[in-house]
């Protein structure tokens, strides 16, 4: 029933897509079409909650599809958690967009591709046979990469969509020829027939290996995240919320629902791998991201930090599960879903934000801005949740998933190989300081952005944004609250999930008194998020009241004294990259090979001092550019056959004659 | 709770005095902590006109969350009421938020000063905090709990020994205590030399009431350091759960004799080294965090160490 | 008996006819609405078959497997019939093409056809290798019809290596003959399919060998494998649009008809070379080479050319590897390809006539200046290039995958072709639709109907094939072996 | 009878084998031509014989066919054609005429190496006249791909196709429409020839391939 719920949502999806290809030039078109996507996003997130508290199973199969098999949809636990997950954002998306849309200049360019993508995703998560995974899996990337497209006159959005749809369909092929090894030549491509009959050890790693391109890539696990930072920014802002937000977890569930489900019991190494993937994905996103002044792309490679997280998460899952930890697995899994969640939440809300901005100052070079605190102060102060949030910083829920993760690494003792136990505390020494660089590269995002003066013309005659984007925003705001210190009913909801997963979950959470959280036991280890907020809002509205009464309230407003040498001019104000240059001269210099060159004139000299730094990506001059090289290279010494005279074909075809006759000669 | 507020300005001005005293100079009296903030509270506020209301909102802020973590570290008593509430872990990010809204409180008025201050304070931290994590790390992996209050139990008890990890655990944490709190080698708290303050220049545009709280703010987090390394290191003579009256008494003055003890430490430890030039920092919390590290895999390795 | 009758030879009749009455009519207008009408009546024709097929005769024989062949073609050709109708109008305002050269155009037309019809239904094999040579005939007359240097130089080399190839299929089907005249006698009945099939397995496999290399590289000439390739990309890129459309929709795949039956041949008799290594190992071959031609293509016919080798290249893997998955699956990839592909070129050959030019870096943003031109390429490409929710990803999904359970490093190969051909095309395809539009933006007076009645059928099974359509081409995979 | 029947046409076929060797070996189009009737002689002798000794009446109309149109017809055809086109210069082979040898050589033993496993219920004639078939087939392709010349090519496509009549005819009682579809095919293929050497000559003064192939596909 629920299925078929969900179903029919889907076709509401396509039917609005259908109306929107014709009508997109009206204007009320816009309107409407993101009215219906978030009234049916809402119907099924409501559907979607409710599966997941009845944690019953249901399928639904329809004639369409691989014709033998039918395409056959189910809802478990954690299709139902990742379903929320989904149309949580969605319906935001889309009534941020009512708002934000009206700014769009090609709506027919946007319109159908939005409503499809909606579709394709939450398609996704109900496919229940290989083909089906597939198809809705490929139509999501073609749809989003439609939209990457929808301001398609920029040359470097036509480069991002490129390599991101050939990422996108790099990764389907893995997807595809991994199932090819669980289906079996036979072909059975349902999920309970591959879960009927595993496949050996040897083609279950190949699988895993499958599978890490396959998700990893969409999902943006170093090294594959290539296309991630130049993809999401290109899109509309409430479109790359959903890519970032949602779409990556859409990948997530790909990789939970084959590697931890459909595949079968893990060896203990797996959780090596996954764990140190995480681990420098986390890394190496939050490396980038500093590393940037683009405010979009800077989101973007943060997303590439939080997917390494939650990977931490699930490679951590995988250890404790091999050596039977059910519980501290559970825990893991916890951890990594509550961070799935936490992350759609914050990084919608972070996009939307600098959606805003875009909208109100035309801009996304942070280097431009400054000083909009002013402007927008509402904006500002969402955004701000925002960043704290993403930053793990109490008593936001960021911080509730970073502490479980934390807490499933602290019990990792337990285990037995030498391998995980040499990883896991450098794991977690990778993740303690992707979350502290994380809070560095917010304060830079927020100050820069934000506080200061303005940099810019631009940023000077910026707007407050319109009410429905703050209205979201404000909701996702309280959302990272409400989850920060009510983490419990969080986890609780979660619990479902985990158990289809583990057959295990951790204890229930509600029932502890004052609605702290207890991963193991009480002298363990434990967080309660509403006493930690209480007490700071107590002791902050005190220490308030008390300097109300003691201290004098005279307020006198002066230019800034700036150490005695007041500059009137803003470019005298830090920017993103003189912020970020202690930082890069830690760190950079070893990954990017960053390199700065300063001159500064002689005195009297009246040209500008001037500084700049080069970074090299060296990923992709490691990875990427051989690989485009060789093709190219290939492609240039085969042409040359297009050039052949006659009689050369001739000699090809004459050569082909001979080769065969002589292997029928020789053969047998 | 109280009580660490008033403690707090107490320390700051005892260091002072004993580094003085180490200069073989006068120096300020104790109290005369005291005496700054009142003035302070007394004098009108000077705001930068493009200072927002995030700038004016901090300093209550920044003092709250400090003051919640100060709260959660057990000083002369285990069993502190709420120390369940959150552990170890929670408080570092407790104070990681006050520095947050520190560093963005420097950049909101767009001076260069404001700029310095707060990069230079996110690039020592973004060190300093996963080395704190890893020290964390040893210490629940040793006492098989985040709980502050556990952890101190575990280290009065008889089965702790003498142990490498500690060892390490204790030096970094020193270094770190160190650098967090903008004490010479990292970060000199009576300079505003723009090449060397780090500190200082977020809080530059401060005056009146929110310098105040600031300052308070910042000898409350030098106390929970230093009791942190004293209840952690040298836990002796620390109060049980439910103990008498007695129990308290000798706890509390242990408390104040350890605290001394430390302050002159420090003092000693100032007075005697010079400051770093800024991009040795990283190099020296590198090492702590090496440190950390180091320690925690020896016990994931075994549980001897 | 009768109805049976007179489907065959409707099919086979009404081609003929107005091929006959084309040749003497002037009136270009006229002769296009006949050329439809013929074109409509085949089309009935063949699905009267559908309905009704009887026992075989000596010479005709309608079975499962080119039944299948037989409605795609009279269906492709209906349609770009109805394109080529929308098409030569403007070619000859733009003077490329005379009354005279259409009326012969026409003609010609119909004869192809005709031959096409004739080689699928016919019952001997030496009747159909004179079919097929009809066909290829016809078709390098068209392709020759501008007279320009260009299209004569194409014309001669597809004229040169077909013949080579006609040769080759000859001297395959004579050697046929010759494995069975000792079994079957002198005659007829030894080169009739269903005798042939029912006495294969006592026939000398030596014999068969031979032959069986002969007449994979004879009509594998003109289904356009790699090395035999050559004639394709040229003929496709200067003969008219819609002859590219059927040459890509229809000829290769009757030329792969042909070489299907001599599998079903080969494969039952047990002594003699099993055809499946060959087929795979030029497939694949096909397939990678084309991918790489993709990159440097500059002709945008030319481009969508070498990707018909690319799936030629696929299907011939697909029928190489065997087995019920894989067999339907090429079925279904050949049958998506020609709908598919056909489409591509109606849509072309509209661009080239509004942008008056062919070449790919003259063609930019081509949504903003005909959306519906434009969007329509980008649907044709992406489902070229096995894209859901379209057709040929189902085939795709079901060839790689048996595959790659069966033969991991063929598959692999297989998704390495695939994954270059698909950068190259979603390469050229955003350089050609998206970004600022350049050129005429002058609307063009396009049939859109053929375009999209293909790319709706195309999405249509991708997303639902009928259960009578799918037991039906499970048979035929049963059949292939 | 037999013995003789499987002399005669041993050596007839053998001896267009021969002939194929000695086009390979001319380098002037005239000579080229005159040898190619000789080899259309030839083979209509061999198809007479084939018709003689199977007594299959509708072969002597192959045979017919064959010395008509390609002993006289074409030679003088083409003879027209190249003194109107007035390419009476040599044609150079592509390879030297020692290597090309060498090639054909190792062509007619690979026919014979394929031809000699048809298992021997298979007539005798039919295999011997099916080795020599095939080399003449392989001669004729080999003709084609060296020569640069138009006329050259087309003359090795007919010799070519002399090698499938005389399979086909080897082949015994093969229905009539064989002959019939090879006639047309000759046929066929020549008038477009024609067609399309006249073309040829209108926009460009040669025949020569070299010339039709300044334009191919994508220019560079």
């Amino acid at each position: 029933m629920p299925v078929a719920i969900l179903l029919w949502c889907v076709l509401a999806y396509l039917l609005v897509a259908a109306f929107s290809v014709g009508l997109a030039k009206r204007p009320f078109t816009t309107s409407v079409v993101y009215a219906a996507t978030a009234l049916i996003s809402v119907v099924a997130c409501v559907t979607a909650l409710f599966c997941l508290n009845s944690s019953q199973i249901a399928t639904l199969r329809l004639p369409l599809g691989l014709p033998w098999l039918g395409a056959s949809f189910h809802i478990d636990a954690l299709s139902a958690f990742f379903l929320v997950v989904v149309n949580l954002g969605t319906a935001a998306a889309s009534a941020y967009a009512l708002g934000y849309g009206r700014h769009e200049t090609s709506p027919e360019r946007v319109l159908p591709f939005f409503a499809a993508f909606l579709a394709g995703m939450n398609l996704v998560v109900l496919a229940d046979d290989a083909f089906t995974f597939l198809l809705a899996w490929e139509f999501m990337s073609l749809t989003s990469w439609a939209l990457v497209l929808a301001h398609h006159r920029s040359p470097e959005n036509i480069r991002a969509s490129y390599i991101y749809i050939l990422m996108a369909s790099f990764g389907t092929f893995a997807l595809l020829l991994a199932y090819g090894l669980l289906a079996g030549p036979a072909g059975h491509y349902g999920f309970d027939e591959i879960r009927a009959h595993h496949p050996d050890a040897l083609y279950s790693v190949l699988v895993l290996g499958l599978v890490l391109i396959g998700a990893g890539s969409k999902a943006g696990l170093v090294p594959l995240h290539v296309w991630l930072p130049l993809a999401h920014p290109a899109a509309p802002s409430h479109v790359s919320a959903l890519m970032s937000g949602v779409m990556t977890k859409v990948a997530v569930y790909a990789f939970i629902r084959i590697v931890l489900d459909l595949l079968g019991p893990p060896a203990w190494w797996w959780g090596v791998v996954v764990l140190g993937l995480g681990g420098i994905t986390s890394l190496m996103g939050v490396l980038y991201a500093l590393m940037q002044h683009d405010l979009k792309r800077l989101l973007a490679y943060h997303t590439v930090e939080n997917i390494g997280i939650i990977f931490i998460g699930l490679g951590l899952t995988l250890a404790f599960r091999a050596n039977g930890l059910m519980a501290t697995a559970a825990l893991a899994l916890t951890a990594a879903l509550f961070h799935v969640f936490n992350h759609s939440i914050f990084k919608s809300l972070l996009f939307f934000g600098s959606g805003a901005i875009l909208t109100a100052t035309g801009e996304r070079d942070m280097e431009h801005l400054g000083g909009l605190i002013h402007r927008m102060p509402l904006t500002a102060f969402a955004f701000l949740v925002g960043c704290a949030a993403i930053s793990a910083l109490p008593p936001l829920n960021g911080f509730v998933s970073e502490w479980l993760t934390f807490q499933a690494i602290l019990l990792s003792p337990e285990l037995s190989q030498w391998g995980l136990k040499l990883i896991v505390p450098a794991v977690g020494a990778m993740l303690a300081l992707s979350a502290a660089l994380a809070a560095a590269c917010f304060v830079k995002a927020f100050g820069i952005t934000f506080l200061g003066r303005a940099r810019t013309r631009a940023a000077e005659a910026a707007k407050e944004t319109d009410r429905f984007s703050l209205a979201v925003m404000f909701g996702f705001a309280a959302i990272c609250l409400l989850a920060g210190i009510l983490p419990g009913f969080v986890i609780d909801a979660i619990a479902p999930a985990v158990q289809i997963i583990l057959g295990g979950h951790m204890p229930h959470q509600a029932s502890v008194p004052w609605l702290s959280i207890v991963p193991i036991a009480q002298n363990r280890s434990s967080y309660n998020g509403l006493l930690v907020f209480m007490f700071i809002a107590i002791s902050a509205s005190m220490s308030a009241y008390a300097i109300h009464v003691l201290a004098s309230k005279v307020v006198r407003r002066a230019p800034a004294w700036d150490g005695g040498y007041p500059e009137k001019s803003p470019l005298t104000q830090y920017t993103a990259g003189s912020f970020a240059q202690p930082i890069r001269r830690v760190f950079g210099t070893l990954i990017f090979r960053a390199r700065e060159r300063v001159e500064i004139p002689p005195p009297g000299d009246t040209r500008p001092a001037k500084i700049e730094v080069n970074l090299e990506d060296v990923i992709w001059d490691v990875l990427y550019a051989p690989i485009s090289g060789s093709i190219a290279f290939l492609a240039d010494r085969l042409n040359v056959l297009q050039f052949l005279t006659i009689r050369r074909y001739l000699t090809l075809v004459f050569g082909a004659l001979v080769v065969l006759l002589l292997a029928i000669a020789i053969w047998r | 709770m109280l009580l660490v507020v008033l403690l707090a300005p107490l320390i700051t001005g005892l260091i002072r005095k004993m580094k003085a005293r180490l200069l073989r100079r006068q120096g300020p009296p104790l109290l005369q902590p005291y005496r700054d903030l009142s003035r302070l509270l007394h004098k009108e506020v000077v705001l930068a006109e493009n200072a927002s209301w995030l700038f004016r909102a901090a300093p209550y802020l920044i003092f709250a969350t400090t003051w919640v973590a100060a709260a959660l570290v057990p000083t002369f008593a285990r069993g502190l009421l709420f120390s369940w509430t959150a552990d170890l872990i929670a408080l570092v990010a407790l104070l990681g938020s006050a520095r947050f809204l520190l560093a963005l409180a420097g950049m909101d008025i767009g001076t260069s000063f404001g700029g310095i201050g707060s990069s230079r304070e996110v690039m020592i931290a973004s060190l300093a905090e996963p080395a704190m994590i890893m020290i964390i790390f040893s210490l629940a992996l040793l006492a098989g709990t985040t709980q502050l209050s556990g952890i101190a139990q575990y280290m009065v008890s008889p089965d702790v020994g003498l142990r490498v990890t500690l060892g390490l655990a204790l030096v970094s944490l020193i270094m770190v205590g160190i650098a967090e709190n903008a004490r010479i080698p990292v970060d000199n708290p009576a300079t505003h030399l723009e090449l060397t303050m780090v500190h200082e220049a977020m809080i530059l545009e401060y005056s009146g009431r929110h310098l105040a709280l600031i300052e308070l703010a910042a000898s409350l987090k030098l106390l929970v350091y230093l009791s942190l390394i004293v209840c952690v290191f040298l836990p002796w003579g620390i109060a049980p759960a439910a103990g008498a009256g007695i129990d308290f008494a000798i706890g509390a003055a242990a408390f104040a004799a350890k605290l001394t003890v430390a302050c002159f430490g420090l003092a000693i430890f100032e007075t005697a080294i010079a400051k770093m030039r800024v991009f040795r920092v990283p190099t020296f919390l590198g090492a702590a965090l090496m440190l950390g590290l180091l320690g925690a895999l020896l016990l994931f390795v075994s549980r001897g160490l | 008996m009768s109805g049976y009758l007179n489907g065959v030879t409707l099919v086979l009749v009404s081609p003929a006819l107005a091929a006959a009455l084309l040749a003497i009519l002037p009136n270009y207008r006229l002769s296009a609405r006949l050329n439809i009408l013929a074109s409509l009546l085949t089309l009935l024709a063949a699905f009267s078959l559908l309905a009704g097929r009887g026992p075989a005769s000596p010479y005709a024989l309608v079975d499962d497997l080119n039944i299948v062949f037989i409605v795609l073609s009279t269906v492709v050709g209906f349609t770009t019939s109805v394109f080529s109708a929308s098409y030569i109008g403007h070619e000859l305002e733009t003077g490329r093409l005379t009354p005279i050269n259409l009326r012969f155009y026409h003609a010609m037309y119909q004869v192809m056809m005709f031959g096409m019809n004739l080689a699928l239904i016919a019952n001997n094999i030496g009747l159909m290798w004179v079919a097929i040579e009809l066909a290829t005939l016809a078709t390098v007359v068209m392709v020759g019809v501008y007279r320009t240097h260009e299209a004569l130089e194409a014309a001669w080399k597809y004229f040169i290596l077909a013949s080579v190839g006609i040769a080759f299929a000859l001297f395959g089907t004579i050697l046929v003959y010759m494995a069975a005249q000792p079994m079957l006698g002198e005659g007829l009945q030894s080169m009739t399919w269903t005798v042939l099939i029912a006495h294969v397995s006592t026939f000398d496999p030596a014999l068969l060998n031979v032959a069986f290399v002969f007449l994979f590289l004879g009509y594998g000439t003109k289904v356009g494998l790699a090395p035999l390739h050559a004639w394709l990309p040229d003929a496709h890129a200067e003969g008219p649009t819609p002859i590219s459309a059927v040459l890509s929709g229809l000829l290769l795949n009757v030329a792969l008809y042909a070489i299907l039956r001599f599998k079903m041949l080969m494969t039952l008799n047990p002594a003699a070379i099993a055809p499946g290594p060959l087929m795979v190992t030029v497939g694949l071959i096909s397939v990678i080479f084309a991918a790489f031609m993709l990159y440097r293509r500059r002709d945008i016919k030319r481009l969508f050319a070498y990707s018909s080798i690319e799936h030629m290249g696929i299907i011939v893997f697909a029928f190489g590897m065997g087995g019920p998955l894989a067999n339907f699956a090429g079925l279904l990839q050949m049958t998506m390809h020609s709908l598919t592909k056909s489409a591509i070129f109606f849509t072309v050959g509209h661009i080239a006539q509004v942008k008056g030019t062919q070449k790919i870096s003259d063609i930019r943003g081509l949504t903003e200046s005909h959306p519906i031109l434009g969007w329509g390429l980008v649907l044709g490409v992406i489902a070229i290039a096995g894209m859901p929710p379209l057709g040929i990803f189902m085939s795709e999904f079901l060839i790689v995958s048996s595959t790659f359970a069966r033969e991991p490093l063929l598959a692999i190969a297989l998704v390495f072709g695939l994954l270059i051909a698909f950068g190259a095309l979603m390469l050229r395809l955003q350089g050609i639709v998206f970004g600022e539009a350049t050129g005429s933006t002058a609307p063009s007076q396009a049939s859109y109907l053929p375009i999209f009645a293909h790319l709706a059928l195309v999405l249509a099974a991708g997303i639902y094939l009928p259960p009578m359509l799918v037991t039906w081409f499970q048979h035929v995979a049963q059949m292939l072996g | 009878m037999h013995n003789l029947a499987f002399d005669v046409s041993h050596l007839l076929a053998g001896g267009l084998v021969l002939v194929s060797f000695m086009m390979l070996y001319q380098d002037r189009l005239y000579a080229l031509l005159n040898v190619f009737a000789l080899h259309a002689v030839l083979l209509s002798l061999s198809v007479g014989w084939q018709a003689y000794i199977q007594d299959a009446p509708h072969l002597y109309v192959t045979a017919l066919i064959a010395l008509i149109f390609k002993a006289l017809i074409i030679p003088i055809v083409l003879h027209r054609m190249i003194v109107r086109l007035g390419i009476h210069r040599e044609i150079e082979t592509t390879a030297g005429i020692g290597p090309i040898m060498l090639v054909g050589i190792g062509l007619v033993g690979l026919s014979m190496a394929v031809m000699l496993r048809v298992t021997a219920d298979a007539n005798l004639i039919a295999r011997e006249d099916l080795a020599f078939a095939l080399s003449v087939l392989l001669l004729g392709l080999l003709i084609m791909v060296t020569r640069r010349n138009a006329v050259g090519q087309v003359v090795g496509f007919m010799s070519l196709e002399n090698g499938l009549v005389l399979a086909a005819t080897g082949a015994k009682g093969m229905p009539l429409v064989v002959e019939i579809s090879v006639a047309f095919s000759v046929l066929i293929a020549f008038i477009v020839i024609g067609i399309f050497l006249f073309r040829i000559r209108e926009r460009f003064d040669s025949v020569d391939v070299q010339a039709l192939d300044r334009f191919r596909g994508d220019r560079r």
